[in-house]
Parts: C-alpha cells; structure tokens; sequence
C-alpha cells in the first residue's frame, strides 16, 4: 500500500481536529459584538495610523538569500544521497566533492559579497546601528 | 595544441567569463565602501576580451569542427561545443566587452555600480552555455541564466521610473514566455522520452499518435525562442525594454541577448527538430518561422521608421533584424543544398551585427551621459561637437541599413542569396524591400547629427565631458564595423562551416 | 507508489498539467496585479513539472525528474527577481497593477 | 538501509484483518492517524501545558496549578473549555479566509510531520505511519509549513504587532531553515539515504564499548558538533527561547496572535506544542536513534516519549534560563554564525566519510 | 599598383580627417597629387589591348580571394584597360584642382571636407578599376556616402532636401541595379564559380543562362537588362530620373559639384557601358531604338530645360543632362567609333563641366548671386576667369580644337550610319540638333552675365580672383585644348577597348 495514503489520512485528521475544535467552539460561545472590541490593539490605545506600515527592507534581504540557499538545498540533496554509496561503489572521493565545492564555492561568494555589501546586516549603517531603536529592530 | 589540452577547456570562454562574474563579486567584496567603479571596469573588460579571444582561438585551431574530429561533448552528452558554439561565444563576449567599457562611464556616479558589472558577466555566461547546449534542459537552465540577470539590468536605474516600468514589462513577458517555453519543452519530452537533441530527433521520427503533442510543444518552443529574439509575437517588451532600460542594457540586451535566443533556434531546429523529421511527422516549423520573419521585419522596420525617440526607433529595427535572421532558420529545407549557406550567413549578420547595433546603443547611451534629448531633434548638429562619435554613428547606421560600404551589407546580402538559393524568394524580396524602407530612418539619423541645424546655440553646451570609455566602446564598435568588411571572408567561411556542421 | 502512478495512464498527467496550465495562462491574462502575475506563472512553471516528473516515470528515466528540480530552483529564482522589480515598482509608481506604470507608449 | 524496518502500522491493520483493498488501505490509515493524532494530542494539548506550568513554576521558585484534580491536571480541561467557550473577538479590517485558515494550518502541518516519524513500539504495535524514500525531506517541509500560517495570521490580522510578529516569524524561520537542513544533510551523508527507517538503521550499531556499556552510534555521539547546530536551529525553527521573537511579548505584545480569541488561540497554542514536539521527534529521529534504546524492542515507544520530553524539558530550560535575543542578533547570528559553520559542518564531514568508507 | 593608388587615397583621407582644419585644404592638395603622379605612371605603363571584359588584356591586374560563399568566390580583382584607364586619370586629375577650388569657398570643418572629397576619390579609382561585382558594388556604393555628406552638410540653402534627394533616388537605382545583376547570377547558376566580371561576360557569352525560377534565359536576361538599365539610367542621368541632378548641382558647393559633373555621372555611363552593353549585347542591340530615342531625348529635353533656366548653375546641370544624352546615343549604336566616342565624350565632358562649375564657382564666390539677371558686365572685373569660363563654354558648344568636339564628333561619325541602329541618320540628326540649342543658351548666358557694363549692388569690391582660384581654370582649360588637338592620346586605347564591345554584338536586321 502506498504510504501517501497514511500521510494523507493524517492530513485528513490534523485539519479536522481544528475544524472540529472550531466547530465545538462557535457551538458553545457568545456573541456579544461591540464597536470597542473589533477595534486594533495597541496595547490598549487608540490605533494609530494604518496598519500596512513600511518595514525594514533587510526582510526582503534575507527572503531574497533565502532563495539562493534554498535553491542550493534543493540541489545538495540529491548529492548527499547518493555520497556514500557512490563512494563504497568505488568512485573516487574527489570527484564527488569537487562539483559540491564548486557549487557551494560560488555561493559561498555570493554569501560574502552580501555580507559585505551590507545585505545580511539588520542595521544598515554605523548611524542607525548607534540609535538602534525599537522601530528600526523590526 | 588544443588537442592536447582536456576536452573540458572546450569550454574556456563559459569558464572564463563565469571566473570573471565571481571575481567581480569578489572585488566588490574587498573594497564595499570604496566602491571602485573603475577597477570593476577594467576587470570585466579583462576577462569578457579574454573569454573573446578564447573563443576565437579556439575556433581558429578548429576546436570541435568536423575536420578535428567533430564536436565535443561533455557532462553527458549535456554539453556539445563545436564551432558554432564558439563562434557565438566570440559575439556574446565581444559585445559584453563593449558594454561593460562603457558601462564605466555611463555609471560613473552611481552608487553602487558592482553588481552592473557581475550580473552582465553573468547573463554572457548564461549565453555562451547556452551556445554550446546539447540538451533542452540546459537550454531552459542557461535561458534562465539569461534572463534573470537581464531582468535585473533592465531595471538597474531602480529611482528611474523609465527603467523600472521598462524592468517590469521585461520581466512579465519573460516569465510568460519561458513558461510556456518550458512547458513546451515538457510536451516534446513527454511525446520524445528524451532531453537531449539528439534523442529528441530520434523521438520525432519515430512519433506514434503523439505527433499533436509533440507539435503543440515545438509551437510553444517557437515561441519561447520568439521572445529571446524579439520576434512576433513576443515582441511588444522589446521597445518598452530597451528604450527604458540604461542603454548599455540595451545594446547588451539588443545584440548579445538576441543572439543568444537565435543561437538556440538554430540548434533546437537542426538537431532537435530537423526539418526533414518534422516534416514527416506533420510539424510545419518552417512556415511558421518563415510567416514570423516577414511579419516580424515587416513590423519592425516600419514602426521603427515612424519613431520620434533613437533610442526606440533602434529597438524597433531592432525588432526587424530579428527578423532578417529568422530567415537563417526560415529558409531551411530538408536537404536544402544552401542550408549551411543561410544558417550561416544569418550568424554572420548576428555577428556583424553585435558590433554595429552595440555601438548605435551604446552612441545613445554617450547622447544620455551628455543629456542630450532623445528625440531626433535633439541630436540634430551633434557631429559640430563630437565628430568622432558622430562618423562613428553614422557608419553603423548605414551599415544596419546595409548600405554596401559596410559589413552589415554582407551579411544581409549572404543572407538573402541562401534564401533565394534555397528557394525562399518570396523571403529574399521581403528582406529586399525592408532593408529599403530601413534606409529612409537610419539616414534620419545621420542626417539630423551631420546636416541638421542644432535647435539653439546653447542646445550643444551639454556636451561638456569626453566619455573616455564610451568614447573608446564606440570607435572600437565602429572600427571593427568597417573592418568586418574586407575581412569578411573568414568570419562567413567559419560562420558557413560551423552551420553546415549541423545538418 | 509506483504501481498507483503507473497504473494512470499518462493522458491523464498531460490533461492535468493542461489544466494547471490553462489556469496558470488565465490568471495572466486576467489579472493585473503582478503578484497575480507571479503566481500564475509559477503555476504555468509547475504544470510543466507535472509533466516532466509524470513522464519521467512513464519512461523510467530520471532526467525528468532531475529536470524538474531545477526547474523549481529557477522558478525559486525567477520568483526572488520578480518580487525585487514588483518592490522597485511600488516605491516608483506606489502601486503592483502592471497597467498603471505608463511612462512609455505602449 | 540498516535494519529491515518493523511493519508500518496501517500495513499491520491490513494484514490483521485483511482488508486488502484501496478502501482497506485508506480506513487502515485512517485508523493509524486517529491513533497519532491522539498521542500528539495527548502530548501537546494535555501533558505539554501542565508540564510547562509545573517547570516554569520550578524554575521561578514558585507554586503553579495545584487546585483542580491532582496535581492540578484538570486544569488543562478546564482552561480548553474555559477558552474554547469564550467570545470570539474578530477586529475590524481582518482578511476574514487567510485569518481563519491560519489557526487550522499550524497544528495541522506540524502535526503532519509526524507521519513520518517512527514511534517506537507499543507492544506488537509498530507506530510509525508512513516511510516513503524522501521522509527526512517530507518532514522538514511539513514544519516549514508552519511558518506560512504564521504569516497569514500576522499579516491577516490587521495589526501592527501581528504583522510585524509575522515577518519576523518568517525571516527567523528563513534564517534558521538552511542550517537545519544542511545539517541534516550532513547526516544524510552517512546515511546515504533520507528514508527515516534508513536513518533510524544507520544509527544502530554500537560506536564504542565503554566500560561494558555499548554506546550507540547515535549520530548526535558520531558528530556532536553537528548535533549542537542541528539542536540550536531546531529551537529557532519552533521558534522556542531564546528565539521566541516571533511573539516577543514584551516587544509586539504577542506578535501574530495578538488579534486571536476563543478557540483560534487555543489551536495556536496547540499547534506552537506540537511544533515542540515535533522538532523533538525529529531531533530524536536525526540524531538520537529514532526510537531506539537499551531494552527489548517492545519498549521503544517508552525511549521515544523519554527522548521527546527530554527536548521538551531542555526548551524549558531555555525558557527560563536564557535572555531572548534581539532581532538582529538573531538574523545576523543565522546568516553569519549558523551558515557558515553548518557548510563547514557538511565539507568535512563529506571529506571524513570519504576517507574512512 | 592599383592598390597601393587606392590605399594611398583611404590613407591620405584618414590623415586629412585627423588634421587641423587652417591646413587641412593645403595637406589635401598635396596628398592628391601623389594620385595623380600614379595614374599617370600607370598610363605611361599601360600597354595592355583589349577590353577586360571580354578576354583582353589586363593592365595591372591583381586578384586575390576575399571570401567564398554558396560555392561562388569573391575577390579583390582590379586592372585597368582602355576604357577605364583614361577615368581614372581623369578622376585624378580633377581631385586635385576641386580641392584647390574649394579653398575660397569652404570656410568650416575644411578637414572633413577635405577628408570626405579624398575619400570619395578613393572610391571612384576603385570604381573604375574593379573587376569583381561586389569589390565594384562596394566602391560604387561607398561614393554615395561622403557625396551625401558633401552636399547635405556645405550645400546651399536647400541641401537637405537637395542631399536627400540624391541619396535616395541613387540607392533605389542601385538596389535596382543589384536585383537586376543578381538574377542574372543566378541564372548563371553553376556555370560561374565567382563574381568576377570577365568570367560572368565570358558565361553569358557562351550561353550559360539557364532557367531559373521558371523563367527562361531570355526573359531573365531581358528583366536583368531593364532593371540595370534603370539603375544606371539614374546615375548618369538621364530624362526622366534625371531630376535629382539640377537640385544637388545648385545646392551643392563648387567643388563637390565640379565632382559630380566631372566624375560621377561617368560611374553611370561606364557603368551602363561595362554591363549593359558589354555583357548583354544581344538586349542592347534589342532595345536600341528605344535607348537610341530617351538618348535623343535626353539631349534635347535637357537643353530646352537649360534653356530656361535663370541660375547659371543650373544651366550647367542640365546641359550635363543633355552631354550625357550623347554619350548614350554612342554606346546604343555599336559601333568602333560611336562607343569610343562616348567613352571619350566621357573624359572630355568629364573636363568641360568640371571647368564650368568652377568658373561658375570663381564669380559666385565674387558676387555671391547664380542668377543671370543679377549681374552683368563681369568681364570688366575679373577678365581671366570670364575668359576662361567663355573659352569653356566654346569647349561645350563643340568648338573644333577642343576635347568636346572631338568626343561629340566620333559619336555622330560612328552613330550616323550605324548598322544596327535603325533610323541611326534621324536620330544623329535630332542629336545634332542639340548642338544648336546649347550653343543657343550658352550664348545668351554669357552675353547678359558677362558683357556689357557691370551691375551688380554689392557693399563690397568685386574684383579679380585670387590665383588659386584662376589655376585650376586654365590648367583645366589647358587640359581640355589638349586632348582636343590630339584626341589620340586616349582615343587609341579607348579604341583598342571598345572593338571587342562592338565586335560583340550580333546585328540584327
């Protein structure tokens, strides 16, 4: 039998178990609605301003890095698998591990020159990094 | 001596200029902050010329010719370099030598012009390898390789609205277009079984009750390659493209990127898809490719002669070369005794054509360090102040419109008599007529640099700096215009051989 | 697995992977945000997948298969691209819709 | 592949009862989940609160739940029906799908991880539902899943706080990923195979005799460098002390839950416990033998609760003994810090599994 | 040897380009002299007999392979024989006095000018010596270029439209042209293996048309004919493509145009003489009455519109117009001393007009005014240009003793009783006729402009021109005196050339 089955069988049951929950609850709740209580918490003052506020490009940074590496995964694996039975069928080391550095190598560059053009750094310059406030942290 | 050297350094020019791309990154990362714009410059100059030279000296001792044992394959037959693979790694690195020369002028008060030169080593890279392809995935792999980076280039001046809404249109028809030419490519393999040419070809010959498929598959192929190139109908980003983008980009884009989707049509539709095989199994490639190359030159060549802009009239004629070339893979027949002839003539005007239509751009992109307008108005008397740059202008603008002196006549010419000869008339006279019609706003040009009046005394102020990199990209770009042309032989033999070898 | 996968016959993958495609080409015809764009042609990338991976087993060769990772890596890459050009576009024009920026003749 | 694995369980069922049919396989299954599905639930929606409490308590010098039933372990009904039966608060402006489907995908998607992971034994019962030959990649994606709920309910919630916890949830899990799966990779590597049962087999024969007892070669003794990154992702990735900035109380209040009420934050807490366990369970199954351990085979499942609790208990230690890191420690701590020693980490392990196979 | 004259040429234009403009004029002179030497150690040299085309000999001859293609090859093959030689020292000749004629006039960007005029020179010498179609095709296009750039940049008032004009009406003609030869190639199919001019004549002669595209040879040849026809027609010019001509004439400066009427409109005639007539008798011979008529038409039409023109320069244009008309009615006849004639008619008018523009130039640059009714009496003040100018205005009228009679004489010899032109007396006569006409306006020019007492209203004094202005003039003058006594020195050769033209063609009827 295939073992997509069972895994979908527990797909099946993880998102019922909340459905269910969600069920049983909007069974036993009030309703009770209030124009005060829908409005957005802010630690209890008046919202403020939109809620679509601009935030720290370095997330847009990091998700973009994210890629390459995830990318980079996404191809080791394969490599990885097949690294030590090709290595006990008699394949010599370095010519399995010369394509995994070279391509680690290459984003091994691609990582330093982010790191070095300030990409991966949360803070960008040394001004911002002195007043590092709450706002500039997210 | 090459043959003595491993079969892999048959792919110097890839390694070459991928070693340059990486060592740019490098560069920039030992000195961030300095930003030093001009040793980036001259190190992506170094390695594309090198990858260049590389190229022509392998082509020179006949690496992966017939005559030395055939083509090379590596990595699994993945990879298959032979003379036409070399043959377009010397335009794609010449042109890039261009263009990262000029780059350091045209950038030379951005912040951060780094990553300009690394991603346009990089898209080279992308474009030798996919010259040398052997199998359709490492078309799409080195297509992409392309592509990205030139996604970027498009939208490098990111406060440019121009370049960024240029950006966008580039990118949302690129991503439309490798989509459905992935896709197609998912359908021949799912009708052939195989990726490689080679099994392809095979596959297409022996197509049971798949042939739709298969077919629907090559269409969608076509018009993939059709964007690579500019062609109908995956043409409109081109004007947008390359009239937003900095115009370095452009003649990057124009020359180097247009070549790169020609390359893959005529390897994809000699060795995937011979005509021969395809005709058998009901695939008329060849009519579509012939209906594309008159609409596409037709359209062209007449939307550009109603421009206003330089920088858009170049991207419609440029539009309309795309279509002088598809006559290269229009006009081949099964068994066509011109084949290697029309092939070969059409890499020859690619060639030939890396020069002059890098340096028309790349005189653009001097006209927008200057600030000058971009109207023909704007350049009109330009030729009181920078003469140089201006005959140099002139020269390719008569030699994309193929006027004899120069070596864009040539190739068009070859072009034309390996249709005829091939039995594609009809073809040789649409050419005929749009190189005419191309004529009437090439010599606008000229004639608004040399004849014309500028508008005010003051209009030819802003021609205050000598570019000395754009000025040196520019001369070098007509230099080897008007020396294509006697030494136009070896270029067309090679060009000839190298696409014989394909059929 | 694969007697389940096999036991399909492969018009059934080609349909599936038309359908995925036809909705794919349909978001990008119909919508004109580029975030739609995106998605839609991830989903025009991925009917592609289905097709190599689904053939590739139909021919038991791996190529397909090997293929259609890369094609997700682009695809990943393609994605990172696009949203760094739809970002550039927002600061420029303050909005995703691809009709909006109109500096040029269309 | 090491040590032929023991009958999966649904294949147990069929064979019992011999129900072989499509529709045997899936009522067998069906069976198998509703079975994990209860030991998770049993975990993370029962044990896991109290524990917490109790620990917490522990740490702080305090007393906690002692009032209801013994031990105060009817505390845990008490609150689910006390949550559960409370107002459902839904703030102006919310994108109402994305703010529901949200609180179903977390602990749905951890709890899918565990369809992978082999339990160990209860008596003749093998728990260990699926064992497909891509399982160790099957379960990372399945807990990267978890993440996208994240956003969705930070950025659906309409709230500054919320979507701030959201993206911060995100880059974190971002920073976090790549280590964690290189390392696993490494792990593949003497592996050679990312079939759980596989990895499980790799790790059974003895490393080293000392003093008369056999240690196992459990990866985490092979390679406890590895161990140690693989351990400090992992808490990242369930995104645990010292890296629970995605909630940061004292920060964004209570980040992408802010907006959350009634049954919608029960089932986030929840699924933020089944995330705990399972970054244990997969800890267990990568680097500490599955479900392995002294005794008879029978007795697995005992070691796999004690292997999972004991993450569990090291998360709370964490909790209470070490400072939250700020934001940008964190990222810079993952891309600089983490990346780089885990690449590190597979390079030489690739070069010493090549010289000693 | 021919090389080293054209490479020299290229060379000299490229230093003259680069040099500063106050030397520029004077550099040039003295580059272009070196050309001239050349051309004339190439005459004293030339012994060869024959026409080139036609499996004569060939002075100087080099042929090196530049590129093969389709199976043909292309390749840098030049000579000279009887017909073109005396072109080439004519060009030579007349470079070196329009540079020095252009010294008053040109007063901006004199390096460029002077670069482009060497430039262009290096390309008409490659013209006239090349004996491959595309070394040919490639020098004859490349003269448009800098001609373009001469009229549109230092022309008149109207240059752009006047530049313009003649861009597009010449490169129509030669696309016409290159269609019309190219389906000739390829008719010949494999009977050729290259594009060298003698083997193609050689081809066509022995039959070597096939059927190409379903049409058959003589078809082929006839379309090929036509259209070469056309395209030239255009270049030389004649009625009724002749109208880009007066504009670029008028607008053009002195020099270029002294270029223009001297030189190129002899590419079109030479041309029309190598291909037309020389390599498709058969056609020629066909159509000879045709020809024969917009010949006649040509020169008459020409000096009726001479006739009523009010601009000197444009009398000059279009009595051009009605000179080359002979030149045509002489190589439509077929015969020794007709298509001598106008080989010779070639150089002489080549001369003549060349002497007109300049003298026209010399008061223009006095009086700054063309018009006839502007000014009269000029004679009063610059006595030794107006002497020259009416002594070449005799020369065109066809005074005895000068080069235009001898070159208007052979023709009419040759045409009168020509035995394959029918009605051949009619239409010298009609030609002749012409004669009058030019003698006619002519006259009256120079009676209005020239003589009588002087009024014009300037601010300023008209007086002689300077020496370097007159020089050109009387050398020109002399030259023209020269070969009008002995037409021999050149007729001989042209002759040698022109039989075997003759001797090709087969009389029907």
């Amino acid at each position: 039998m295939s073992d997509w089955i069972a895994i979908g069988a527990l797909a099946a049951v993880g998102v019922l178990i909340p459905i269910g929950m969600m069920s049983v609850s909007a069974l036993l709740r009030p309703s009770v609605p209030e124009t005060g209580k829908s409005t957005t918490y802010e630690s209890g003052e008046t919202p403020t301003g939109g809620t679509r506020i601009r935030f720290n490009i370095q997330y847009y940074m990091v998700a973009l890095l994210f890629v390459v590496f995830d990318i980079e995964t996404v191809l080791l694996f394969p490599w990885a698998v097949i690294y030590r039975p090709a290595i006990s069928a008699g394949v010599p080391m370095i010519d399995l591990l010369w394509p995994m550095l070279v391509f680690v190598g290459i984003l091994a560059i691609g990582l330093v020159w982010a790191w070095r053009s300030g990409a991966i750094s949360w803070a960008r310059s040394p001004r911002a990094t002195s007043r590092k406030t709450e706002r500039d942290l997210n | 001596m090459v043959n003595t050297l491993p079969q892999v350094a048959a792919l110097l020019p890839v390694f070459l200029l991928a070693f340059t791309g990486l060592a740019l990154l490098l560069v920039d990362t030992i000195s961030p902050d300095t930003r030093s714009n001009t040793s980036m410059a001259v190190v992506g100059a170094v390695g594309s010329l090198a990858a260049s030279a590389a190229s022509v000296w392998l082509v020179v001792s006949g690496t992966g010719s017939p005559d030395t044992g055939g083509a090379i394959t590596l990595f699994a037959e993945a990879i298959k370099v032979d003379t036409m693979a070399l043959f377009f790694s010397a335009i794609f690195a010449s042109v890039t030598a261009l263009v990262v020369v000029a780059a350091h002028d045209y950038f030379h008060d951005h912040a951060s012009p780094a990553a300009f030169y690394s991603l346009t080593l990089f898209a080279a890279t992308g474009m030798a390898l996919l010259a040398a392809a052997n199998s359709l995935a490492v078309v799409f792999v080195a297509l992409e390789m392309v592509s990205l980076p030139s996604y970027v280039l498009v939208a490098y001046l990111k406060r440019n609205r121009g370049s960024v809404e240029a950006g966008l249109k580039y990118f949302l028809v690129g991503a439309l277009s490798s989509a459905i030419f992935l896709f197609g490519i998912s359908l021949v393999y799912a009708a052939t079984g195989s990726l490689l040419f080679g099994g392809v070809a095979e596959g297409i010959g022996s197509l049971d009750g798949l042939a739709g498929i298969a077919g629907l598959g090559i269409v969608m192929i076509v018009g993939g390659v059709a964007y690579k190139t500019a062609s109908v109908p995956f043409h409109f980003w081109a004007p947008e493209a390359y009239e937003g983008a900095p115009a370095p980009v452009s003649a990057f884009l124009s020359s180097a990127s247009k070549a790169a989707g020609f390359v893959v049509a005529f390897r994809l539709f000699t060795e995937a898809f011979p005509v021969g095989a395809s005709l058998a199994a009901g695939i008329d490639w060849v009519l579509a490719f012939g209906v594309l190359a008159a609409v596409t030159m037709t359209l062209g060549n007449f939307a550009a002669a109603v421009q206003e802009e330089v920088k858009r009239m170049l991207a419609y004629s440029s539009i309309g070369h795309a279509g002088y070339v598809l006559i290269g893979v229009a006009a081949l027949s099964a068994g066509g005794s011109a084949n290697g002839s029309v092939m070969g003539a059409a890499m020859a005007h690619l060639l030939v054509y890396g020069f002059m239509n890098t340096g028309a751009f790349l005189f653009v992109a001097m006209a927008e360090r200057w600030g000058v307008g971009r109207t023909f108005e704007d350049y009109a008397g330009l030729a009181k102040r920078a003469p140089v740059a201006s005959t140099a202008m002139a020269v390719f603008m008569f030699s994309l419109a193929g006027l004899p002196p120069f070596a864009g006549f040539f190739s068009k010419y070859f072009l034309f008599m390996g249709a005829i000869d091939n039995g594609f008339l009809w073809l040789a006279a649409f050419g005929a007529v749009n190189s005419v019609v191309s004529l009437y706003y090439y010599s606008r040009v000229v004639k608004a640099l040399f004849i014309d009046d500028p508008a005010s005394s003051s209009s030819l102020d802003a021609i205050d700096v000598r570019p000395t990199g754009l000025y040196a990209a520019v001369v070098f770009a007509a230099v080897a215009t008007v020396l294509l042309l006697p030494g136009f032989g070896p270029v067309i033999e090679t060009a000839e051989a190298a696409a014989s070898a394909l059929f | 697995m694969t007697a389940v996968a096999s036991s399909i016959p492969p018009e059934w993958y080609l349909l599936l992977a038309a359908a995925v495609f036809c909705i794919g080409l349909f978001g990008v015809l119909t919508r004109n945000d580029a975030l739609y764009f995106l998605m839609s042609v991830e989903l025009m990338m991925n009917a592609a997948n289905i097709n190599f991976v689904a053939f590739a087993l139909y021919y038991g060769d791996l190529t397909g298969q090997v293929f259609a990772l890369f094609v997700i890596a682009l695809a990943a890459a393609e994605v990172a691209i696009g949203i760094g050009i739809i970002l550039v576009l927002y600061r420029n024009f303050g909005v995703t819709d691809v009709t909006v920026p109109t500096e040029m003749r269309w | 592949m090491g040590t032929a694995p023991a009958q999966l369980f649904p294949e147990y069922l069929v064979d019992t009862f011999g129900i072989d049919s499509v529709l045997g396989d899936v009522v067998a299954s069906l069976i198998g989940a509703a079975l994990v599905a209860n030991i998770i639930l049993a975990f993370s929606g029962v044990a896991g609160p109290w524990a917490k409490r109790k620990i917490t308590a522990a740490f702080t010098d305090r007393i906690a739940v002692d009032r209801i039933g013994p031990f105060g372990l009817l505390i845990i009904p008490a609150a689910a029906v006390q949550l559960l039966a409370k107002e459902l608060i839904v703030p102006e402006g919310v994108d109402r799908p994305t703010w529901d489907i949200a609180p179903i995908l977390l602990p749905a998607s951890a709890m899918l991880g565990f369809s992978v992971i082999p339990m160990g034994q209860i008596g003749p019962l093998n728990i260990h539902l699926a064992d497909p030959e891509v399982g160790l990649a099957l379960v990372f994606a399945f807990a990267s899943i978890a993440s996208v709920s994240l956003v969705m309910a930070g950025y659906a919630s309409n709230n500054k706080y919320s979507f701030l916890g959201g993206l911060r949830a995100v880059a974190q899990n971002l920073a976090y990923e790549i280590p964690l799966i290189v390392t696993a990779m490494s792990v593949v590597i003497f592996a050679g195979t990312l079939q759980i049962s596989g990895v499980v087999g790799a790790q059974t024969e003895t490393l080293a005799t000392v003093a008369g007892f056999d240690i196992p070669a459990w990866f985490a003794f092979v390679n406890p460098f590895a161990f140690v990154l693989f351990l400090t992702a992992n808490m990242a990735e369930i995104g645990r002390n010292p890296f629970d900035i995605p909630e940061a109380p004292t920060e964004i209040v209570g980040g992408y839950q802010t907006e959350y009420s009634s049954a919608y934050f029960v089932l986030f807490y929840l699924g933020e416990f089944v995330h705990i366990f399972l970054g244990g369970a997969i800890l267990s199954v990568v680097f500490l033998g599955g479900a392995s351990g002294p005794g008879p085979e029978s007795i697995s499942f005992i070691w796999f609760v004690v292997k999972v609790w004991g993450f569990f208990l090291f998360t709370q230690w964490a909790r209470a003994a070490i400072p939250r890191v700020r934001i940008d420690q964190l990222i810079e701590i993952g891309w600089k810090g983490m990346l780089v020693l885990s690449f590190a980490n597979l390079v030489l392990t690739a070069v010493i599994v090549g010289v000693i196979a | 040897m021919i090389e080293a004259l054209i490479g020299f040429t290229f060379a000299a234009a490229l230093l003259v380009l680069l040099a500063p403009d106050e030397w520029a004029g004077r550099l040039a002179f003295a580059f272009s002299l070196l050309p001239f030497a050349g051309s004339l150690y190439l005459w004293s040299g030339f012994e060869s007999a024959g026409n080139a085309l036609t499996g004569g000999d060939i002075g100087y001859m080099t042929q090196i392979e530049w590129l093969e293609v389709g199976g043909r090859t292309v390749s840098w093959f030049v000579g000279v024989d009887g017909i073109s030689l005396p072109l080439v020292v004519l060009t030579t000749f007349l470079v070196p006095l329009a540079i020095v004629s252009a010294w008053t006039p040109i007063d901006s960007r004199q390096s460029q000018f002077y670069g482009l005029m060497l430039f262009m020179e290096a390309n008409l010498l490659g013209v006239f010596t090349a004996l491959d179609f595309f070394l040919w095709f490639v020098f004859w296009e490349a003269v448009l270029v800098p001609m373009y750039f001469l009229i549109g940049v230092w022309g008149g008032p109207r240059r752009k439209y006047a530049a313009i004009k003649f861009f597009v009406y010449t490169n129509a003609a030669s696309l016409l042209m290159f269609i019309g030869f190219m389906s000739l190639t390829f008719a010949l199919g494999g009977s050729v293996s290259s594009f060298a001019l003698p083997e193609i004549t050689g081809a066509i002669a022995d039959g070597g048309l096939g059927t190409w595209f379903g049409i058959s040879p003589d078809r082929i040849a006839m379309v090929a004919f036509l259209a070469m026809f056309a395209g030239f027609a255009v270049k030389v010019p004649i009625v009724p493509v002749h109208t880009w001509l007066p504009d670029a004439h008028v607008e053009a400066p002195t020099p270029v145009s002294v270029l223009l009427a001297g030189v190129l409109l002899k590419m079109g005639t030479y041309a029309l003489l190598r291909f037309n007539f020389t390599m498709l008798p058969d056609q020629a011979s066909a159509l000879a009455v045709p020809i024969a008529a917009i010949a006649v038409i040509s020169v008459i039409y020409g000096a009726m519109l001479a006739l009523a023109q009010k601009d000197l320069k444009r009398i000059v244009a279009y009595s051009s117009v009605s000179s080359m008309g002979y030149v045509i009615l002489g190589l439509v006849v077929f015969t020794e001393y007709g298509v001598g004639g106008a080989t010779f008619q070639m150089v002489a008018h080549g001369l003549i007009s060349g002497l007109m523009f300049m003298a026209v130039g010399v008061i223009y640059n006095a009086t700054h005014t063309r018009m006839v009714g502007d000014m009269s009496g000029m004679a009063d003040r610059m006595p030794v240009a107006v002497g020259i100018l009416v002594a070449g205005a005799f020369g065109y009228m066809g005074l005895p003793l000068m080069a235009g009679f001898a070159g208007e004489f052979f023709i009419f010899v040759g045409s009168f009783a020509a035995p394959s032109l029918p009605y051949a007396p009619i239409f010298t006569a009609l030609a002749m006729f012409g004669i009058v006409i030019v003698a006619g306006y002519l006259l009256s020019a120079m009676q209005s402009t020239l003589f009588g007492p002087f009024e014009l209203e300037t601010d300023y004094d008209v007086g002689p021109a300077p020496f370097h202005d007159v020089a050109p003039l009387a050398v020109l003058l002399v030259a023209i005196i020269v070969l009008g006594v002995a037409p021999d020195i050149f007729f001989e050769m042209i002759r040698d050339a022109a039989v075997p033209v003759v001797e090709g063609v087969t009389i029907n009827g």
